[in-house]
């Protein structure tokens, strides 16, 4: 126990740069994959934390997303399919000195996963979940996820698919997520501002992110990383700030209406009053956003985040307070339990 | 008027009435001051798998049984020779087990048409022949309880609830124990005026049993000689909890234990979550896959990872277990076994785990397992799996079982002094290091946690290359793996002491594993005083199996196999050495009586 | 498949009484278990349905409330700790004739039953799923659940829980549920019509049903049961109507505030316009209203009910579509494949 | 130029190429056709784990093997004579399996210093010695194909994705096959101008093959004496498919499949979702225990249910099989295997999973287990497995293993009547139901079903009362269902047929299971042209055993199991028969080599 926790604070952090969390693994990604590009943000961003390599631990369940630990020169564990947040919840539990990354996809999070998923949530431990949403099951080639479309035809739904899909960041605020973002695999900038945010968020902070999955669902995100359509489709909402969008020279906003429900407007000066600003601690605001899809636009970067207590906190306060006590961790009265007698000799 | 005190050396008594009579808690009662009057026993508390089962009815009979004797005993005994039982339910569903000519003590007012009706009776069963073998002791107890507490101003119903004390009080003067413990537990556990109304029952029963001529004597049973030392009464579960405790405090590792509530093994976690003082973290999970896989994770930060369940719970979590054995870290998995298969029966016990344990994974994915024999056994097992699973870097299954988990018997708790120390270090240096870069002999390899710096590596499910532990779909390296991991079990060997036999090694050779130890040893026992030539080999490895196994086996004139199941160790003997073992199997949800193996030693032996 | 479906319409229901649906089982609850209510209840009102007594399938998984089918003169099905909206979905697409009830409780549903309950309720097979929430381990004897306020204390918490509980309505709506209500085990007549809409809903009507647990949580809801104090504490929602409550005299009304939250006022005649009606069709409001804790009122009754596509009739629709194409379900076909040959003998 | 037409009775050819190469799609082309040619085959496609790993690597290597006859053959063949490496990590990595003097055709483009690199090569291994012992083709494919599509305005990208077409050509020349039949198929399979491109692309390489003397014979391969019917080209998981949708057929019950993608398995799920038009439910079920808990809710409703995965999915359904089990409802598990422990290797093949198939479930939950033997014997076993557990009301394992699933052979396609009608009928009747009355003879209880009026009843995992189903917790009940459970499954031996030896039963005996079938009979073949006195036993059932196994394993003289695992189906045969049956295990995730098994018998019978 004390052994690593000690040293946490011991050194100052070397600095670093995005090559120092590169590992030697050859990455096995098809030429194309989205995931490469989170991977250069993540690693990015790794080297501006201020945190030292070997106090990153990145965790993953199993999906192409997965093998994300591999190709990050920190500790890594690539567990089974589904479970990679309860280990993270175990190694954050034993060791809350470290800085816990998991990387999941919408099958591992959202389908084999998805007990764990909603439970590391609502205990909110200190780790950053990142789920790489590629409405697809890349990995075993071309299933349709629970993020895939109504109707959506693969291997396995020739007839296209009958389920309603889950909207992951609906889905987190519903389990208590205390931190909720979305981002896109190719919007380097804003992705590596929603990792910063992440990271700095106390509690287990989601990010979805939208990834291409270039051979078995391309283009499932075209519509809104084409450069042109982009202002148009995408609202990046900024916590104090008005829900604006619109190309250059049409300003439009979202109105809340009577029946509780977003609505664009054409934003003027006149009416600007009107447009909702966004306030990323309230959860109804979060839910609306969340679930905005076309023909409104849809919403990226922190849509939700609040502050409560951390559940590795909660369990070591309670060791800590416990150990306080008079006798405390005294073994052999432990052992003794509450009614020893003596045998003589 | 002073009854005749005759000195014996062993006594049976069981203890059964409703759920809601208290049963248990008046066992353990009389357990604790029967500890305390030094002798050696043994108990086995059996309850309904209900919360509270419709009152009075047979389903909700609970009961416990207090087996105590001057000599060395291992079981809590076939057949009680005295029958406390407060309701015509509990009456019917015991008496066939009352030793012939044995003490029925009977709560008579419950003896009404109501009450048989609810045990599905047509008749009084004092009235009707069920009782005529016994002396049969009829006390109106709620009534004599309800005299000795009227003036408390308790309702009706808390009243009611006082009499299993008058119960007990009328044990502890048949037996001349002392009531000053209880008086002192029931001070320290109940309010006012409970606590006056619980000491004035059970000193009515004492009083009465005295005054009265209920009974025609008064029994003695003399302290037993053990050895020398400080003493306590403790079950399998708090056996286990404490075990895993002090290989916390050995190994110098932080005890993280992840579960999820199951029955019998909840009791596990309910032990580990008061020792917050020392660390230990408890992690109630979502469910048994969640549970097993943070204990990895926790592993995989340098803790001694502990998870604990039973049947159902054991069997969701082979998949991650396979995990565990691929990435090579320590974890130790207890099950506590109940009867199987699917929801079973939740309460009671059996031995059907071990097949499960030893193959319950997809692929070749061997893991060590043992077994704990009894109550005070189970520290020293799980000692014993933390020791193996944090030096060969290898996930240990440890089974025990309902029987033992809940039963109790004295332990000699040991000094710290005794407890060597087993201190693990995690890798720190970097010159030279790989994940999978093993020890020479143990085949482990380095234990480098997160936080370390220089060491930063990754591991994971897929197949892994010697040495480095990258990735590796090499044919050469998984068979080399496959056989290596199999190799590191097989290891274990070394580290492991050599089996004895107790009794004679070339005559029948009786073979028990886990809880069975107890009947097992004392049917030997039996039978060796009738002059049979009889040995007893019992197994606390199951994988590895001791060296010396072998020789012993083939030693043997005949060997004989006891198990609650259908025969599973039995099997694994003869594919492994071709022995023509026989099996004797039960499968009832209870343990062996040692009636019935002794007649199957005599069999055999005729 | 044809032998059962085939007879769903033949026979006109006979008429039935409550007795007609308790079966000969000894009942197994503890003295004074709010699960006797809900049976109770459920008995009377199968009685009332209308259905043909043996197209009832009633499935459970592990736990005291797990119990319920055996009690239940119907078909039953005690499945294992968590699985059952899984067994229950095989049923309904296999037998779309039946007519589905699944009884759950918190540990079995929210702890390790949590993804089947999410995954059932996004894919809305029609059945109707209770939770009885009694906010406790009951079967095996007292420990904490997802559902248990933080800073529980109980077997496996003797320091108080730390984990954040779900609001299994709100965890509900986040899954994309498609009728939420909410009711109590001595609620009886507003019990009974919960059930009746949640077996109206086309769907997975999801009811939570909070339950006393005399023996190990006793007392958790004597709060709003207690007969004096309901009419503060709790609030009836009904669609159409304002959202109102408050004992005779004290009229109070929830009013939505400028920062998106609700608040309580007391109603006059002049600002009974502000009082949020509840629209039940609202997944905001289903949010707000689901979340309210004292010293807000809590709600109860129907929160959420909107009409989506069933699971069973999308897969059973394919397969009539495709059923219905020329050369369908010809087996020698099938086993031929695209290029077979012949060997001549 | 005329070259000699040689007729030769078998060939083996390998293509292998980068993963992006289009290999899996030239070896079906060229079986398909070769089907057609009339030839007996078995092919054995292999393919990285990676969806596409780096181009040019080794890990990328993706390759498929034909093993093409005029007898009757039963493997893709250890060695090719024909190996076709686009690129030099193909080569290298299968240059090794080529026999000495093979030819060897490479696409020289590709053997630059870039891509040997890629490969982690330090010189182009055309001209480092590596290809020393064959008969070298270096033929320009990509330039050759570039010229033939030139003028179709194709990119660079899309040309050189025809270039698998020119090799297959030149394949289809070498072997005299017709490129018809894969001409008419790219047409139905490919736009314009695709289509055209291909068309000329293979056109290419056949005229580049008959013009060009780089060949300086051609061959011929006649047709096998196949019995007369309609044959088709099979791989084991369409047989599987098409199987349970034949038993849907035979039994009159909806096939309803839940299941939860994996490699190997994931195909059948494919496969069977296009069985719509049947009424076959296909449920993609969030995970494998709602796969398999769907799938025992479906089979509760009356369907024929089926649950298929692979380890890891397998051993997550442990926990509901205990419950299928109890509840005695009749469902199929499909264990396609592949390679473990944990994520192991997930697309090679292994027999590694018999242990937990047999014992992967806690308490005493036996199971009856079959293994299907090759790629078209999945049908056959997916019937049996179907017929048995709808007529025993019994939960079914069936393995069969990646090598069979993604193998293929010709299948001759019975005819409609040669498939046995075994309807299955619920049952209707109220008089005298109890849930749990059995049948007297296969011990199956009633399968009522919800919907049917007045046999409404409940069931579930506690352990029940035999007769009524009631939950039951009485002792004696629970022994005799416990062994009722099991001679449930020892029953039906008596609706299987007897195993039959081929060759000697009395020298040494080769037993295999499962897709080792081929390999092991191809040897036991070989070896008995060398007049050694060896014989084949094969398993198909593993739980029950054939009433005969017993008398045929102790009366031969020696008994050699061979499984690819580290010897798990000898365990138990050990156990059971007491017999000292030597293990030849192998875990490589790659079928035997005939060579290596014959080397090894070889050994046994000097
Ligand atoms: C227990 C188990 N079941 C199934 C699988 C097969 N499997 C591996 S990854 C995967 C889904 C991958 O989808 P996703 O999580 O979306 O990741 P992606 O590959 O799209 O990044 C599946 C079904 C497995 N490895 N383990
Ligand atoms: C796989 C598995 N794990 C654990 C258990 C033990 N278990 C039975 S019921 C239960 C929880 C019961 O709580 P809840 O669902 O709230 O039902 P209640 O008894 O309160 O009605 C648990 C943990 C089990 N039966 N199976
Ligand atoms: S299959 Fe899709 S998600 Fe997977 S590596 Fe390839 S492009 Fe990326
Ligand atoms: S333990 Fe609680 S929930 Fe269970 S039956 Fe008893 S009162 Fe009801
Ligand atoms: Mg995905
Ligand atoms: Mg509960």
């Amino acid at each position: 126990m004390s052994q690593h926790e000690a040293t946490a604070e011991e050194q100052p952090t070397p600095s670093y740069t995005k090559k120092d969390f590169m590992s030697d693994q050859t990455i096995r990604w098809c030429p194309g994959c989205g995931d490469y590009s989170i991977l250069s943000q993540v690693q990015t961003v790794f080297a501006e934390l201020g945190v030292a390599r070997e106090r990153f631990a990145v965790l993953s369940g199993i999906g192409c997303s997965s093998r994300f630990p591999y190709y990050m020169n920190t500790y890594g564990f690539h567990t089974i399919h589904g479970r990679a947040p309860a280990f993270a919840t175990g190694l954050k539990l034993a060791r809350p000195d470290l800085d816990v990354w998991q990387i999941t996809g919408d099958g591992d999070a959202l389908s084999i996963g998805g007990n764990h998923f909603i439970h590391v949530l609502r205990r909110n431990v200190d780790m950053v979940l990142l789920l790489f949403n590629n409405r697809i099951y890349g990995l075993t080639k071309g299933q349709y996820s629970p993020t895939s479309e109504e109707g959506k035809k693969t291997k396995s739904t020739p007839m296209g698919s009958v389920d309603h899909p889950f909207e992951p960041c609906a889905l987190a605020l519903g389990a208590e997520a205390s931190f909720v973002a979305r981002t896109v695999d190719v919007f380097t900038t804003e992705q590596r501002e929603v990792l910063r945010a992440a990271h700095e968020h106390k509690g287990t902070s989601f990010v979805e992110i939208w990834q291409n999955c270039n051979i078995f669902n391309d283009g499932a995100f075209a519509d809104i990383t084409d450069k042109k359509a982009r202002a148009e489709k995408v609202i990046f909402v900024e916590n104090g700030q008005p829900l604006m969008f619109g190309a250059e020279g049409a300003r439009k906003g979202l109105r809340l209406s009577r029946r509780l429900e977003l609505e664009v407007i054409d934003v003027t000066d006149d009416n600007l009053g009107e447009v909702l600003v966004h306030d990323e601690t309230n959860p109804v605001l979060a839910m609306l956003v969340s679930r905005l899809k076309p023909p409104f636009p849809v919403a990226m970067g922190v849509l939700f985040r609040t502050s409560r207590a951390l559940y590795e906190v909660g369990v070591h306060h309670q060791l800590e307070l416990a150990h306080s006590r008079p006798g405390a961790a005294d073994l052999r009265k432990a052992l003794l339990g509450s009614s020893p007698w003596t045998v003589a000799g | 008027m002073q009854r005749p005190l005759t000195t014996i050396d062993d006594v049976v008594i069981r203890f059964v009435g409703d759920s809601g009579d208290g049963m248990q808690l008046t066992g353990t009662q009389f357990t604790n001051t029967t500890a305390l009057a030094g002798n050696d026993l043994a108990t086995f508390p059996d309850f309904p798998a209900e919360i509270r089962a419709p009152a009075g009815t047979r389903a909700g009979v609970s009961g416990f049984q207090v087996h105590f004797s001057s000599k060395d005993i291992h079981t809590p005994g076939d057949a009680p020779q005295v029958l406390i039982a407060m309701n015509p339910a509990a009456l019917v569903a015991n008496i066939k087990d009352l030793r012939k000519g044995g003490l029925l003590i009977v709560n008579t007012e419950k003896f009404v048409e109501r009450e048989w009706q609810k045990a599905d009776l047509q008749a009084n069963p004092l009235e009707d022949g069920t009782v005529d073998d016994f002396q049969v002791v009829p006390v109106q107890i709620a009534k004599l309880t309800k005299e000795a507490v009227k003036d408390l101003g308790l309702s009706l119903k808390d009243t009611d609830r006082c009499k299993n004390f008058f119960a007990l009080g009328m044990a502890y003067w048949l037996f001349s124990r002392d009531t000053a413990p209880t008086k002192t537990w029931i001070k320290a556990k109940f309010k006012a005026p409970f606590d006056e109304a619980n000491i004035r029952a059970l000193e009515a029963g004492w009083s009465y049993a005295e005054t009265v001529e209920l009974f025609h004597e008064r029994f003695d049973v003399p302290a037993a000689h053990l050895p020398a030392g400080t003493y306590r009464n403790i079950t399998g579960n708090e056996a286990l909890a404490l075990g895993l405790l002090t290989a916390s405090h050995q190994t110098g590792l932080r005890l993280f234990l992840g579960a999820y509530p199951i029955t019998p093994a909840s009791d596990v976690l309910h032990y580990l979550a008061k020792f917050k003082d020392f660390g230990v973290i408890t992690f109630q999970a979502e469910d048994e896959i969640a549970a097993v896989s943070a204990t990895i994770g926790a592993a995989f930060g340098g803790a001694l990872g502990v998870t604990t369940s039973s049947g159902p719970g054991i069997a969701l979590k082979g998949e991650a277990l396979g995990l565990a054995v691929m990435t090579e870290l320590p974890i130790v998995v207890v099950d506590v076994q109940r009867g199987g298969p699917s929801t079973g029966l939740p309460t009671k016990t059996e031995q059907s785990d071990l097949m499960i344990a030893m193959y319950g994974r997809h692929g070749e994915a061997p893991m060590p397992v043992l077994a704990a024999c009894t109550p005070a056994d189970c520290f020293v097992a799980a000692t014993e799996a933390a020791r193996i699973a944090t030096s060969f870097m290898i996930p240990v299954m440890l089974l025990t079982d309902g029987y033992i988990a809940n039963g109790s018997e004295p332990w000699r708790v040991p000094d710290l002094s005794e407890l060597s120390a087993t201190p693990v270090v995690h890798r720190t240096e970097p010159e030279g290091f790989a994940p999978y870069k093993r020890d020479p002999v143990t085949l482990a390899r380095p234990w480098a946690v997160p936080g370390t710096p220089g060491l930063e590596h990754r591991i994971g499910g897929l197949e892994k290359q010697d040495g480095t532990g990258n990735v590796s779909y090499d044919p050469a390296n998984h068979e080399h793996m496959v056989r290596l991991r199999a190799d590191k079990v097989r290891r274990i060997e070394d580290a492991i002491p050599p089996l004895e036999v107790f009794g004679d090694a070339d005559g029948l050779l009786v073979v028990s594993w886990g809880g069975t130890y107890g009947s097992v040893r004392t049917a030997v026992e039996e039978a060796r005083a009738q002059g049979l030539r009889v040995g007893h080999l019992h197994l606390r490895w199951l994988n590895p199996f001791p060296k010396n196994l072998d020789e012993l086996l083939l030693g043997a004139e005949r060997v004989l196999v006891c198990e609650l199941n259908l025969g599973q160790l039995v099997q694994i003997l003869r594919a492994r050495f071709l022995v023509d073992a026989l099996s004797y199997a039960q499968v009832q949800g209870k343990p062996f009586k040692v009636s019935a193996l002794l007649a199957r030693i005599q069999t055999l032996s005729a």
